[in-house]
């Protein structure tokens, strides 16, 4: 077990996962003596009957729900924020529960922060003023597809992050009520960014064993529930198990510095308005494939958990790391009919790629080299193998 | 005797000139009270207009035309048309 | 940004399982009361609480109560479903109805109801594990074997609880728990 | 990696570990805008010197308002309430505890009454009552094994009402939590065998017990192994820094897993041979992991059987046929045992006969299993025991455990085959 | 002055890197295909472009297609056309302009000029009959459009530049010809990006001659007889402008109010035609041949400037909450001079000014106060500070700042001024444009909102009433004539002319495949035929004409897909999705994926909106 000479490791989120857990919310919030929440959602979730399911699980509680905002669409502003926050204060909510995915976890996050801290001027914090103090508590109930960024400790607002230990969700909760997917490409887009995120921290240079505990049991849930998956979105307790890994790999992800592979997703999708995920799948073989070709090694923990403990003692030392990239490459592969394979069937302009890859290396903060970057995507542009 | 209701007629593209009202103001244009139940027409012959059908009427975002009945407090904008581009 | 439409909400109540759980405790409560006298292993445990044992066991926030303790004379009593005005030693919380009714219907047992946080317990834990284990005898008498052996860790054995001592320690409990 | 039906997990604290973590703490005091801390510690510790590298690591960027290092081996109501009145005359702002369990329970105490005001400690006791964020508060644990950095629950006796009073809330868990291996390095060898051996059986319960979940569930993988690989190193040579940090890690993995997925018989039985003769908890669990392994096999035999690919490693689970897996495991524990005790020059027992006080005299006489018995089944971590324990249970594995001798599998009751999670 | 028949067929293909010159001949099954103009042009590039390059580099290419009625005398024949890709959109653009430049071209013998490359020092061209000459431009490199086309006018009749903003590669940079602009799609930025300031024609050597004299004059004189009697044409344009529409859409609720918020505002009429012609007593500035007369010059506190168009009135008047026409125009002759699209400048200053109230960016602009405006198009002519963001247009600032829920754009054009939410047929038409947010895709808003033709809010007709005037829009664009002349074509033959409107309402709404098939487009395919000697089928010939018309829209929509875009394209800004109008009280939005997939259905494209196989074959488009 290598263990790094430093290193730091925080998940403020309390998982709660399985039957009748949204029964426990209630509970929750009496322990944090709240005991009216102000519930964001999307339009698209409050349409297909899921908040009923969620309104039903607080019958016979002392809880009432002091709004339902449900007009998130897909995209978190500013405007969305402030007057979520102006019907938190209205009706003298205590807590926020955000029900749903990327945009609706980022705007509650936002509205955390507004009314936690009593302001109206978001982007100061976005701008170096620290956030001080613990904000209200904030519950998040993810549904049938899931951004990868619900858990992590960054919201992202008008297209701008921040990361602090203060955004964690104190509470995830995972229903079996909830998490079935609607389609094949929604459960295909969150695995692929869910396996991004897990292998970027498996792999990461600082192994601590806490991210790895995390990215292990991830991995293992999506090695062993992906394929199924994809074949079956609406099955129970397979999208319950994919949703167990899509919360481990985010808070796996939130420890450790962000992949080329997130970094690179994010740029692109930036500039072509074609989802991050998409993207993730057709970055990640090609870095895979970098790593393999400056030599830099591939821990076997990878493998170790895709594969599970009988078939990776079965293969010999020498190549598990090797048989772990062909597992990733195997399970990416289920992906056939829904993802493109290469950037040129996406249809992205190659003269892009070049500022893409400048922008991610300085985002990664010089960790990665603007050469390193532009080489995996021009690879990935064409599918030329390395 | 009807029930008297007032309603607001604004007119543009140089109509005011032809019926030559004095001090026309084109924000606030010309109030008249008219019994309840008339019509757009009556209206507009009340308020001196002649030649109806070379002009587009609007009523709160909708074009509307000569005969269709008006309401308490309408706001009826008169203008010649135009194609627009 | 008119905040009218979105109204506040009050999720109302769920009576059908509200009913059926209170039924439950009641017929718990009496059992146990019948059991006291009928089995001696849950006399055992029963003498060894102090005088002043009251227990009772309540759905949060508000639901159905249940309240068994000792009476003057150290009888163990099925004392009605108001906790108000009686000093509880032990509470038992299920943390939601939905859980109350997951453990009522069988679909978890006590134990993994347990393990599954459905419960908080708080006064003295050994007399509440005392009270678990009084659970499971009494559940081995109210209900057929294919329910408890789900419900139960490990139903007695033949040398435990002879087949005899079951049957008829059944019949006296249903006859006093349904007889006032 | 099984998904089980239900399962909650949560562990809200910010580990720093590395050589020179506590160099760390001017910084994180000031991340958390407090200036006055309070470090709550026991004589032990200070014997050892360790307080002097806090103080000296963090520097003169701190001004320490007070060091409170009379608290007893079990933490006590009336030192709570002490401490908590120095707190207030020095007008501290928060906590640091160093030190193993007593002082880490006591510091809770004292971080409830602080933050919350008052003094009667009785209307926080139970679950779930303390309802609002506490005071900042650091741990840095000296004892690589109890985990209790990770535990949010406290327990502190009363002793003029007799009753040991249980504090369960999620507010209890510290801050941040320091691992650094100076703080272990002069722990003696027999003591790093008996805490090492306490982390491990942490994380083989948390393995297989009904808590079982999936976070758990790789934190222990790699608690085991990090034990496995790493405690008789660190018992042989107790300098060596490398050692001293991975079982510094493995420690508090392993409170990270069991204090979610909480632990079974095998804690039962050693908190009551704890509280009836007064031995360090770290010798019973020793004992006891090898008997409660026997004991649930036939509950969990798969399960158990994959804690033997950490504990031996890939070679030796691939050669092992899946039926025998379980056995290998439990022959390596009480291996383990063996090992440690010819490390420890005999200090480490191995059975029950075999736990001497300090000057010599058997601490656990046969007589006293009945009343262990008794207080093992009112433990509330039977509950978690995916088999029963009754009584005459209990007295077939403390006979076993006294003599030494392995259970025998017919003697065992054996409840409905397979658990459902 | 030799005499050209119809037309000659001569093209010119320059390469600025080479600094050579290539005369070539327009392929004869081309000129029937795609009829000329924005047809010809688009075809053009087709042939010679593959997709992914990038629209700044020097391998993108500019055709200037000139159209067969040019110099013939046809009404309203004085504009040309350019085809470019987009550095603001990254798909295909095409712009008419009503400059002299356009003329000059044609009389100088050439139909289509193609410009590739990129010059290693600032250059400007000179075309004559015999061929091209690459000059230096060091002398008018930096100055504005209007001194720079004073100098060039020295050396021939017409001439095109761009400005500062062009040279300095603003997303949205256009192209000057006297005072009409090339406006949208940023094709002044790759004019600037091939270091190419401006070209000149020296014209007046070739008299364009109908082949067929006779059918043409008869065709022509009808085609008069329409423009004088209609009252459109005749009456609110001639007397008013394109302003004329400021009072309609006002009332119709379509007005950009405060970026898009608003529907109408109370103040709108002192920037309306009406009050402008009265204050600034305007007289006649418009492009040359033209039968309408809409463009207009006043004197503005002395100083003699033009009027500008609705457009510009609509997107940095009322959208900024700025009702002093004086300041506007102050506005429009600074874009002017700078060479900058008024209507992207108007949609990014609006976003720019939501975002600072919103605390996305900071700077001093703020709705209804014109300080800071001036400052800003300076900053963003010239990209500095917080103009060199706004300079990439508000999709690109949007993403960089945020705020992307209230840039309004498709595609990362912006939105001309009319709200869709008051007309949404036009919603659909917005997002399916081929160039992004253009309003003359498909002149649906002036069926639904102005005539009264269509209900405003139905859906169910509107998918084939876009597609239907998208394919007579683009063929008219192909021949080339302006687009204004459609109200005479399409209002005044008998028909339409005597059916009372609420009678045409009612048909669009119930039988539109009937009512729009009825329509007599004739007068146009009669030009065309005339011009180039063949021989005119009455109802059939109208039907091939359309039929191009589709074959034109098809193929731009075909191009477009190479570059990336499919159904995730055709949108609307999240305003118009979500959002009602201020001035409505039923909130009405667009109800967009209602229409789409019929739309696509009946395009013949496949679920993700790129054009399937067999659509290609039917309009005989060939896959390269």
């Amino acid at each position: 077990m290598q263990i790094p000479d430093y290193y730091e490791f925080l998940n403020q989120a309390k998982i709660i996962s399985g039957k009748k857990a949204m029964e426990h919310i209630p509970f929750e919030l009496r322990g944090y003596d709240a005991q009216k929440p102000l519930v964001v959602t999307s339009r698209a979730l409050s349409e297909s009957g899921l908040i009923k399911k969620f309104i039903g699980a607080f019958k016979d509680s002392a809880v009432t729900l002091g709004g339902i905002f449900n007009d998130v669409r897909d995209y978190a502003g500013i405007g969305l924020a402030r007057d979520a926050a102006f019907l938190y204060r209205e009706r003298g909510c205590d807590s926020i529960i955000a029900v749903g995915n990327g945009p609706e976890v980022d705007v509650a996050k936002a509205v955390n922060i507004l009314v936690a801290e009593k302001t109206d001027d978001l982007f100061k914090y976005f701008e170096g003023t620290p956030l001080k103090r613990h904000l209200k508590p904030l519950i998040v109930v993810p549904a049938c597809c899931s951004s990868g960024m619900e858990f992590t400790n960054t919201v992202t607002v008008d297209n701008r992050s921040l990361t602090s230990n203060f955004l964690y969700p104190d509470l995830a909760v995972l229903d079996p009520r909830m998490t079935p997917a609607k389609s094949r490409d929604c459960v295909a887009e969150s695995t692929v960014i869910a396996m991004a995120h897990a292998v970027g921290a498996a792999l990461t240079d600082i192994h601590s064993p806490m991210i790895e505990a995390y990215a292990h049991s991830a991995l293992r849930y999506l090695g062993l529930h992906m394929t199924k998956g994809l074949k079956k979105p609406g099955h129970v307790e397979t999208s319950l198990a994919l949703h167990n890994a899509y919360a481990l790999a985010a808070l796996a992800f939130s420890n450790a510095p962000a992949g080329m592979v997130h970094l690179l997703a994010v740029e692109l999708a930036r500039a072509t308005d074609i989802s991050a995920g998409k993207f993730m799948r057709i970055l990640l073989p090609y870095k895979m494939a970098h790593m393999m070709h400056k030599k830099m090694k591939i821990r076997d923990e990878l493998f170790l958990a895709l594969a599970g403990y009988d078939e990776y003692a079965a293969t010999p030392a020498k190549d598990r790391s090797r048989a772990g990239v062909e597992r990733v490459l195997a399970l990416l592969a289920g992906l056939k009919g829904m993802m493109p394979e290469t950037m040129k069937d996406l249809k992205v302009p190659k003269y892009k790629l070049g500022d893409i890859a400048k922008a991610a290396s300085a985002r990664s903060g010089k960790r990665y080299s603007e050469a390193d970057c532009k080489t995996v995507l021009e690879h990935a542009w064409e599918g030329r193998a390395f | 005797m009807a029930q008297m209701i007032t309603v607001r007629i604004k007119f543009f593209s140089g109509i005011d000139k032809e019926l030559k009202l004095e001090n026309y103001d084109p924000s606030k244009g010309m109030s008249l009270s008219i019994p309840s139940g008339k019509r757009l027409k009556w209206a507009l012959k009340h308020a001196g207009l002649t030649d109806f059908s070379s002009y587009a009427y609007f009523r709160s975002g909708e074009r509307i035309s000569t005969w269709s009945k008006l309401k308490q407090g309408d706001e009826v904008s008169c203008l010649k048309p135009s194609g627009g581009g | 940004m008119n905040i009218n439409n979105y109204p506040e909400i009050k999720a109302g109540k769920d009576f059908i399982s509200k009913i059926y759980v209170a039924i439950m405790l009641w017929i718990v409560g009496r059992a146990i009361q019948a059991a006291s006298r009928v089995d001696k292993e849950v006399k055992k445990e029963f003498a060894e609480f102090p005088a002043d044992f009251m227990m009772c066991m309540s759905i949060l926030p508000f639901g159905p109560h249940m309240v068994v303790g000792k009476d003057k004379n150290g009888k163990v009593k099925y004392m009605g479903w108001n906790p108000q005005g009686k000093k509880i030693t032990l509470t038992m919380n299920i943390k939601s109805m939905a859980a109350a009714m997951q453990v009522f219907t069988f679909q978890e047992s006590t134990t993994t109801a347990f393990a599954h946080d459905r419960f908080t317990v708080d006064g003295d834990i050994v007399q509440g594990l005392a009270v678990v284990r009084v659970l499971n005898i009494v559940e081995v008498y109210l209900l057929p074997k294919i329910i408890t052996k789900l419900a139960v860790k490990r139903y007695p054995k033949w040398s435990e609880m002879s087949p005899l001592r079951k049957w008829v320690g059944r019949i006296i409990i249903y006859v006093r728990a349904f007889t006032f | 990696m099984i998904l089980p039906s239900y399962y909650e997990y949560c562990c809200r604290v910010k580990t720093i570990s590395g050589y020179k973590a506590l160099e760390q703490i001017p910084a994180m005091l000031e991340s958390m805008h407090v200036k006055k801390p309070m470090i709550i510690t026991d004589k032990g510790v200070v014997g050892a010197g360790l307080i002097g590298i806090v103080k000296k690591a963090m520097g003169a960027k701190v001004k320490i308002g007070v060091t409170y290092d009379s608290v007893p081996v079990d933490s006590e109501y009336k030192v709570v309430n002490e401490a908590a009145e120095i707190y207030r005359k020095k007008g501290c702002d928060s906590l640091i505890a160093v030190g193993g369990g007593s002082a880490i329970d006591t510091a809770k105490g004292v971080n409830i009454l602080v933050s919350l005001g008052g003094n009667n400690l009785l209307n926080y006791a139970g679950a779930h009552n303390i309802k609002q964020k506490l005071n900042p508060f650091i741990i840095i644990p000296t004892t690589s094994g109890t985990g209790s950095e990770m535990t949010n629950a406290a327990v502190i006796a009363n002793h003029d009402k007799n009753i040991k009073m249980l504090f369960a809330s999620y507010f209890l868990l510290p801050d941040i939590g320091i691992l650094d291996p100076r703080m272990t390095k002069t722990l003696p060898p027999f003591l790093t065998a008996l805490t090492g051996m306490d982390a491990l059986t942490h994380a083989c319960e948390a393995y297989f017990c009904l808590g079982k979940n999936p976070v758990s569930d790789s934190h222990a993988y790699l608690a085991i192994k990090g034990i496995s690989e790493n405690l008789l190193h660190a018992v042989k040579n107790p300098g060596d820094m490398k050692a001293r940090l991975a079982m510094a890690n493995a420690a508090t993995m392993a409170g990270a897993a069991f204090s979610n997925s909480t632990c079974g018989m095998v804690h039962g039985l050693g908190h009551s041979v704890g509280g009836v003769c007064r031995v360090p908890h770290g010798n019973c669990m020793a004992i006891f992991l090898p008997y409660g392994l026997e004991y649930n096999l036939h509950k969990c035999a798969d399960i158990i059987g994959e804690i033997l690919f950490p504990l031996a490693g890939p070679e030796v689970y691939n050669s092992t046929p899946k039926k025998e897996r379980p056995e290998r495991v439990i022959e390596l524990v009480r291996k383990m045992n063996q090992d440690l005790h010819d490390a420890t020059g005999g200090r480490h027992p191995r059975f029950l006969k075999e736990i001497l006080d300090r000057n010599g005299a058997q601490q656990v006489p046969k007589s006293a299993l009945p009343a262990i018995a008794k207080t093992t089944i009112g433990d509330g971590t039977l509950v978690y025991n995916p088999e029963e324990l009754t009584y005459d249970d209990a007295m077939l594995v403390l006979e076993h455990a006294w003599e030494g001798t392995p259970l025998n599998r017919k003697k065992i009751k054996k409840g409905r085959k397979k658990v459902k999670w | 002055m030799q005499e050209v028949i119809g037309t000659n067929n001569r093209m010119l293909e320059i390469d600025l890197t080479a600094k050579k010159f290539q005369v070539t001949e327009v392929d004869k099954k081309d000129r029937d295909l795609y009829l000329g103009g924005k047809g010809l042009g688009l075809k053009l590039l087709y042939d010679r472009m593959e997709p992914g390059l990038d629209p700044l580099g020097p391998d993108n290419m500019i055709a200037f297609t000139m159209g067969i009625l040019m110099g013939t005398g046809a009404p309203c024949s004085g504009r040309f056309e350019a085809i470019t890709k987009s550095p603001l959109t990254g798909a295909m653009v095409t712009g008419t302009c009503g400059g002299p430049f356009g003329m000059a071209v044609k009389t100088s013998g050439w139909d289509a000029i193609i410009v590739k490359g990129k010059c290693s020092a600032p250059t400007y061209l000179y075309i004559d009959s015999k061929g091209v000459q690459f000059k230096p431009a060091k002398g008018i490199w930096g100055k504005d459009t209007e001194a720079a086309q004073a100098a060039l006018l020295k050396e021939g009749a017409g001439a095109i530049v761009i400005g500062p903003a062009g040279e300095n590669l603003v997303k949205y940079a256009n192209i000057a010809s006297g005072h009409r602009f090339l406006g949208r799609g940023g094709i002044g930025a790759v004019m600037g990006s091939k270091n190419l300031k401006g070209i000149v024609a020296r014209g007046n050597e070739f008299k364009i001659v109908p082949a067929n004299k006779k059918k043409f004059a008869k065709a022509n004189k009808r085609f008069f007889k329409f423009i004088n009697k209609n009252p459109i044409t005749s009456g609110s344009y001639r007397s008013f402008g394109t302003n004329a529409n400021v009072n309609l859409s006002n009332a119709s609720g379509i007005l950009p109010v405060r970026n898009f918020t608003g529907g109408s505002h109370g103040e709108a009429h002192k920037i309306s035609g009406e009050t402008m012609a009265e204050r600034f007593h305007t007289k006649y500035d418009t492009c040359k041949p033209c039968a309408i007369l809409c463009g207009h010059r006043g004197t503005i506190n002395g100083k003699e400037h033009h009027i500008p168009e609705y457009e510009t009135i609509g997107l940095m008047g009322s959208n900024l909450e700025i009702f002093d026409p004086a300041q506007i125009v102050e506005w429009n002759e600074l874009c002017s001079k700078y060479g900058m699209d008024t209507i992207s400048t108007g949609g990014t200053l609006a976003w720019a000014m939501e975002a600072t109230e919103k605390g996305l960016i900071k700077t001093n602009l703020k709705f209804g106060s014109p300080s800071g405006v001036s400052e800003m198009i300076r900053d963003i002519a010239y990209r500095k500070g917080m103009g060199n963001d706004l300079a990439e247009g508000s999709r690109a600032a949007s993403k960089k700042y945020g705020g992307e829920d209230f840039a309004i754009h498709v595609k990362g054009l912006e939105m001309a001024a009319y709200d869709p939410r008051g007309c949404v047929g036009h919603g659909l038409s917005y997002a399916t444009a081929n160039r992004g947010a253009c309003h003359l895709s498909s002149v649906l808003f002036s069926l639904e909102a102005y005539l009264g033709m269509a209900s405003p809010y139905a859906t169910r007709w509107k998918p084939f009433m876009v597609k239907f005037m998208e394919n007579v829009l683009s063929a008219v664009n192909s021949l080339h004539i302006c687009l204004f002349t459609a109200y005479a074509v399409f209002l005044e033959p008998p028909l339409i002319k005597l059916t009372p409107v609420p009678l045409i309402k009612q048909l669009n709404q119930n039988l539109s495949l009937v009512a729009l098939n009825l329509m007599d487009v004739s007068l146009w395919p009669e030009l065309w035929h005339a011009v180039l000697g063949k021989t005119y089928i009455p109802y059939l010939g109208m039907l091939k004409f359309i039929k191009a018309g589709e074959r034109v829209h098809v193929l731009e929509r075909y191009m477009n897909t190479r570059e990336g875009i499919s159904r995730k394209d055709d949108t609307l800004p999240r305003r118009f999705l979500t959002e009602g109008r201020k001035c409505d009280q039923k909130e009405h939005t667009v109800p967009l994926e209602k229409m789409l997939g019929k739309y696509y259905r009946l395009r013949g494209y496949d679920a993700n909106g790129i054009p399937k196989k067999r659509t290609l074959k039917r309009l005989n488009i060939a896959i390269q």
